[in-house]
């Protein structure tokens, strides 16, 4: 029988294997030593691989990024817990002027090996901002790639490239997801190229692009409509954010003329918009309906309560499907 | 600089001259505050557990820091809790009913009582302690004899908002009070690891403000000290960092397990055994003729009435609804909210497409 | 004779009479005070309304931020300077975690009317850092306002709306047009609409949405393009970024049935997608080719021997609107 | 704490004794880098002036500072300057060409000599501190003895960073040395209105690292502070904080007038006839028979020829050409740079619409 992994599990097979290939890889992180970090991510590693390899820091995060950014410019492979992603803030900073920039300023003389992986989206029912989805933000920073898997094959594939990267990699691991399924997981090291989307349902109506958390919220509503009405959605898990695998986008369209993008991140300036355009600038004389958005709202994302309504369901996503359709 | 400014030893003993700065009333009512903010934070708990609120993040063991400093404060004043120190903000005049809305995922959870300025508890670290120092410069400027008092733990230390907080403070001399309860750990990781400093006030130091360290379960003392703190800031003579030292007998958050991090059998049953803040007070008490046992069964009744009333009033309390989202974004909708909110109401639709 | 005023002109009025209209009103900034800011737009307002109304702060940008987030909520009408736009990082977390959620999660009972204004975009050739144009990442935070003016009359009209504003105003201030031109300015105060696009030329073959110091790039670019080709363009300038003005922008649409966007910032995940966006939603079937983006290149700014061409330029945006109108 | 270590007073007497820290040649070089930096300097303001530079951020009256630290470091060791620290980084190794190149915004400006880690001059005031406790920690793990030296302004202080990376370099005791300039203002802001802390140097306490405040127009001084602090980094012992007192003499910037906010004809000329670092090296040089006038005035004219080579050597650098912007975004391109790079090379279409 195959051996099948949670997403966090896999995140953590992916440190494991590359710290014990590598000894360059570093872990640093809020109580990601002792601890385990509070998912559990990096559970065992600090006994395994001691505390100069996996560190727990003190609480401030433009500390953590700034000190990684050091570690990755004379030899290290810094590997950044932010706790969650709206804790991201104070070291945004670092992020958008320094570790995406140190490369481009020197000429290639040093570059930034660094990974800040984080926990992102909706679903624990945590208190205020345990449930942003802000990839945008990230996505507008030349120099820094964004990678969102949403799955535990991928996690696993897409981690260790991104460790392997000789760039800056914003790794949002979908908290929702962390331990939603199991799915078989190769034990041995492999990679998933980082930049290129997956086509995970084939289908000849509609595309839907996805990514993270809201893949599977598409595809659940892919699979109720072409049973209850028959249309057939296509649906692409983009995995890669930033830089966006275009060809993968436009193909798809020109084959089914239609388009949607499913975000957990407010509409406005939502990475949806830069979907859309990329349609707009490649294929748009094959579109036979506007690209429709099923996405969070433009709100702040509300108390948990009623974080579930702020969120993409499948009926939203079926609405907007039968609105294209039917346009 | 290291000393602990202790009032009432863990025996209950007084170590210093009251001075007249603490009444009988006041000792009495410390108790009983103590008594229901315990009693409030083991029923979280419980209704975590139940499933009847989300995660929560409990605070016994940091009574007295949280009701002596809140105690210390007038009805005008300033509170910026974390979301750790709803003892404070109860006993500064929030409704439990409203604390229980905010574990449970409320869009109303995070309202001051209109005639007070009880803060959102505040999550992302640190960030809340300069906010308590435009708060107080605003005071100051009109010319209102108001404190901001911000509290925060020692993790929260590490963040370069506490820095700018408290150079803003002593720059501007805003009347703003920066309480640390020191309760050693940042989730996991211990304060030796936070820092290389061996104690919190010592960084007064650096901005040329006072710092006093404090026994952190002597409830007698953190009032004291924050009144001492507030008479300096209404007095024009600007902020004071106070470093209380306390424990958290429990975990982080009902998601934390404490174990993975420390010896809970040990350590914390020491510091509940030896430290307690509500025992050396009834042991005072008792010697005062203050306390009988009989009596505090009485209040522990009849907050345990009180508690569960607010509870009745926040589960009864009319749940948040979806659209609730769209409100207070701005003064103005936008027309995306308006036309957002017609998205999530509308239904699944049944009909197929054209054949 | 009209009287005449170039931006910071402008600007300085606005606060000027602002804060002699409304105690309220306070000044907050590094060296905005006895230096009257680097680029003068508080001179001499020290010596008229005192060291408590205009504050030389420490050198901070959260502290900047957060405190003035706090005077807001506690009755004061808190107008920050920071530097340079890329200075606001440090408080970036105090904007998007406080400054635009404080409404919201108190249900109304405390309001941040707090304005921060910056120099924003390319054009003094200046080291690195002083020309960033990241209007996007405030674009996309629900709670927030985004502003930017192109003219003289605009920048009092629309600051003083901001500071009129009950909630916060993101004012950036194009630092190429600070002294560019001027133009003729009432003396009283007025206030310019946020939320309310300009038509600023009337066209009938294409629209070119702009802003800022590319509003002119686009207009001196549809002005040659009539006179040399007879091309009609209809020229908006957005003023607001954030919310869209979307019907001025469908109307001028489907009248024009060509678009194109003319932004400093990066292309990807620049404003020009969410315009992008909105065209799709509303106008997908008046358009007559894709809609064109001019733009900043997906790449840091570069140092400033090149920042030139790192920007739109009227050729760029002369061949985007011949690419269009003959797609 | 806020007295200043001093060696070499303003009259070129030594206030303290060598112990053989510093040989007769070291102390020339310092003076010979220090006429060299100064008149690069000079000449830098000119050529803003004539339109051959941007924008430029003198440093006259800070060379003893940077000259002093840059000389105490050893090749291997991490630089990290700020926009005012190029006297440093010369020092250090950096071609004057490359430091004519980053101020005339060519985009081969920050590129560090290959067997050197001179890093590129910081904008962001703060941030680079971070990384020198980075760079210093992957040293230390790596076993080498190799230190990171931060230089920042007083107004850098103030902000988050300076806390979260001492702080950082405290925990990890990361061989990390943090120099400031205190040169009394930032931009038009004065000290005294940065912080209610009357030294920076004080600062250390906080962290419980060293602290040391030097007369920073003091050379030896500053290299015999540096020196000992590089001891102490390497024997594993962690970072120092050094505050070296100082003052520019001119503007913050080519863009600054710095009449609007100080004293500049009184205050300044003070500094600069009272308190200067080449003078009084001057005078020492001289009573120790190492300085005559005429040798002075051959070093000025050899540099004087220097910078002019390196003048032209930046000045008959290849441009950065446009497409350069495309280049070391990433190891591998983007399809958007690939593509957006032919737009940007496209000529103006000059074909009319169809009729
Ligand atoms: C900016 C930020 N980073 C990380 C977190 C996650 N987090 C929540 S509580 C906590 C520990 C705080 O420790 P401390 O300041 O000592 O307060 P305590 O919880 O002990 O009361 C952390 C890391 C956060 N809320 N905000
Ligand atoms: C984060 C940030 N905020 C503001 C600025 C604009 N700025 C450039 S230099 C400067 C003053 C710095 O003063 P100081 O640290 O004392 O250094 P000095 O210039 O005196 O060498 C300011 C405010 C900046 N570069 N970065
Ligand atoms: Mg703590
Ligand atoms: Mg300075």
């Amino acid at each position: 029988m195959k051996r099948k992994l949670t997403m966090i599990q896999a995140i953590t097979e992916a440190m494991d294997q590359k710290m014990a290939e590598d000894s360059r890889t570093m872990l640093l992180g809020e109580d990601i030593g002792v601890n385990g970090g509070v998912f559990r991510a990096t559970e065992n590693l600090l006994q395994k691989y001691g505390p100069n390899r996996v560190v727990d820091t003190p609480l401030a995060e433009s500390g953590i990024i700034g000190a990684a950014i050091g570690l990755a410019m004379n030899g290290m492979i810094p590997v950044v817990e932010i706790q969650f992603l709206a804790f991201i803030y104070p070291g945004f900073e670092q992020i958008v002027s320094h570790a995406a920039r140190m490369r481009y300023r020197t000429r290639g003389h040093y570059n930034v090996p660094l990974v800040v992986r984080t926990p992102y989206g909706a679903g624990i029912r945590g208190p205020e901002l345990h449930a942003e989805s802000v990839e945008s933000f990230f996505a507008h920073v030349p120099g820094l790639k964004v990678v969102v898997p949403s799955n535990p094959y991928d996690a696993k594939g897409l981690l260790i490239a991104a460790m392997e990267d000789p760039d800056p990699v914003i790794f949002l691991e979908p908290t929702k997801l962390y331990r939603a399924f199991k799915e078989e997981v190769p034990e041995e090291m492999y990679r998933e190229p980082i930049g290129k989307a997956k086509v995970v349902r084939e289908g000849n109506d509609l595309s839907i692009f996805a990514w993270g958390a809201m893949l599977r919220v598409a595809d659940d509503a892919a699979k109720q409509i072409e049973r209850e009405q028959g249309i057939s959605c296509e649906v692409v898990d983009l995995r890669t954010i930033y830089p966006l695998d275009r060809d993968t986008i436009v193909s798809s369209v020109k084959k089914t003329g239609r388009a949607m993008v499913v975000h957990e991140a407010h509409k406005t300036m939502g990475v949806g918009a830069e979907i859309i355009s990329v349609i707009n600038d490649e294929a748009l004389i094959y579109l036979k309906a506007p690209v429709k958005r099923v996405t969070g709202f433009d709100v702040p994302v509300p108390q948990f309560s009623i974080e579930d309504d702020y969120m993409p369901t499948p009926s939203r996503v079926m609405n907007g499907i039968l609105e294209t359709v039917t346009y | 600089m290291s000393t602990l400014y202790q009032v009432l030893t863990p025996e209950g003993e007084l170590a210093t001259n009251l001075d007249g700065q603490l009444d009988q009333a006041t000792m009495v009512k410390m108790f009983e505050n103590m008594l229901l903010v315990r009693r409030f934070d083991r029923k979280s708990i419980i209704l975590q557990r139940q499933g009847r609120m989300g995660t929560y993040a409990p605070f016994e063991g940091q009574e007295a820091s949280q009701v002596g400093s809140a105690m210390a404060l007038s009805p005008g004043d300033w509170l910026f809790p974390t979301y750790r120190d709803h003892a404070a903000s109860i006993v500064h005049g929030q409704s439990m009913a409203r604390v229980f809305l905010y574990w449970m995922g409320h869009m109303d959870g995070s309202i001051s009582p209109s005639h007070l300025n009880i803060m959102p508890q505040c999550v992302p670290i640190a960030t809340q302690m300069i906010h308590a120092v435009g708060t107080a410069w605003a005071s100051k400027l009109k010319g209102e004899k108001k404190v901001s008092l911000a509290y925060f733990g020692d993790g929260a230390t590490s963040e370069g908002d506490f820095h700018e907080a408290l150079n803003f403070a002593g720059v501007f001399k805003t009347p703003t009070i920066f309480l640390c309860q020191n309760n050693g750990y940042a989730i996991s990781v211990p304060f030796s690891q936070q820092s290389a400093s061996k104690t919190i006030a010592q960084r007064a130091a650096a901005y040329d403000i006072p710092g006093v360290r404090v026994d952190g379960n002597d409830v007698f003392a953190v009032f004291m000290t924050i009144r001492q703190a507030i008479d300096r800031a209404k007095a024009g003579e600007g902020p004071t960092l106070i470093e209380a030292v306390t424990y958290r007998y429990g975990a982080h958050t009902t998601a934390d397990d404490p174990k993975k991090y420390r010896d809970q059998e040990n350590v914390s049953e020491e510091w509940r055994r030896e430290r307690d803040p509500i025992q050396r007070l009834r042991v005072y008490l008792e010697k005062q003729g203050l306390w009988t046992e009989a009596w505090e069964n009485e209040r522990l009744a009849s907050f345990g009435e009180k508690i569960d009333a607010a509870l009745a009033e926040a589960e009864s309390y009319p749940k948040s609804r979806p659209e609730d989202m769209f409100k207070h974004v701005y003064a103005e909708p936008t027309w995306m909210a308006a036309e957002q909110e017609k998205e999530l109401a509308q239904p699944v639709k049944k009909e197929g497409i054209p054949a």
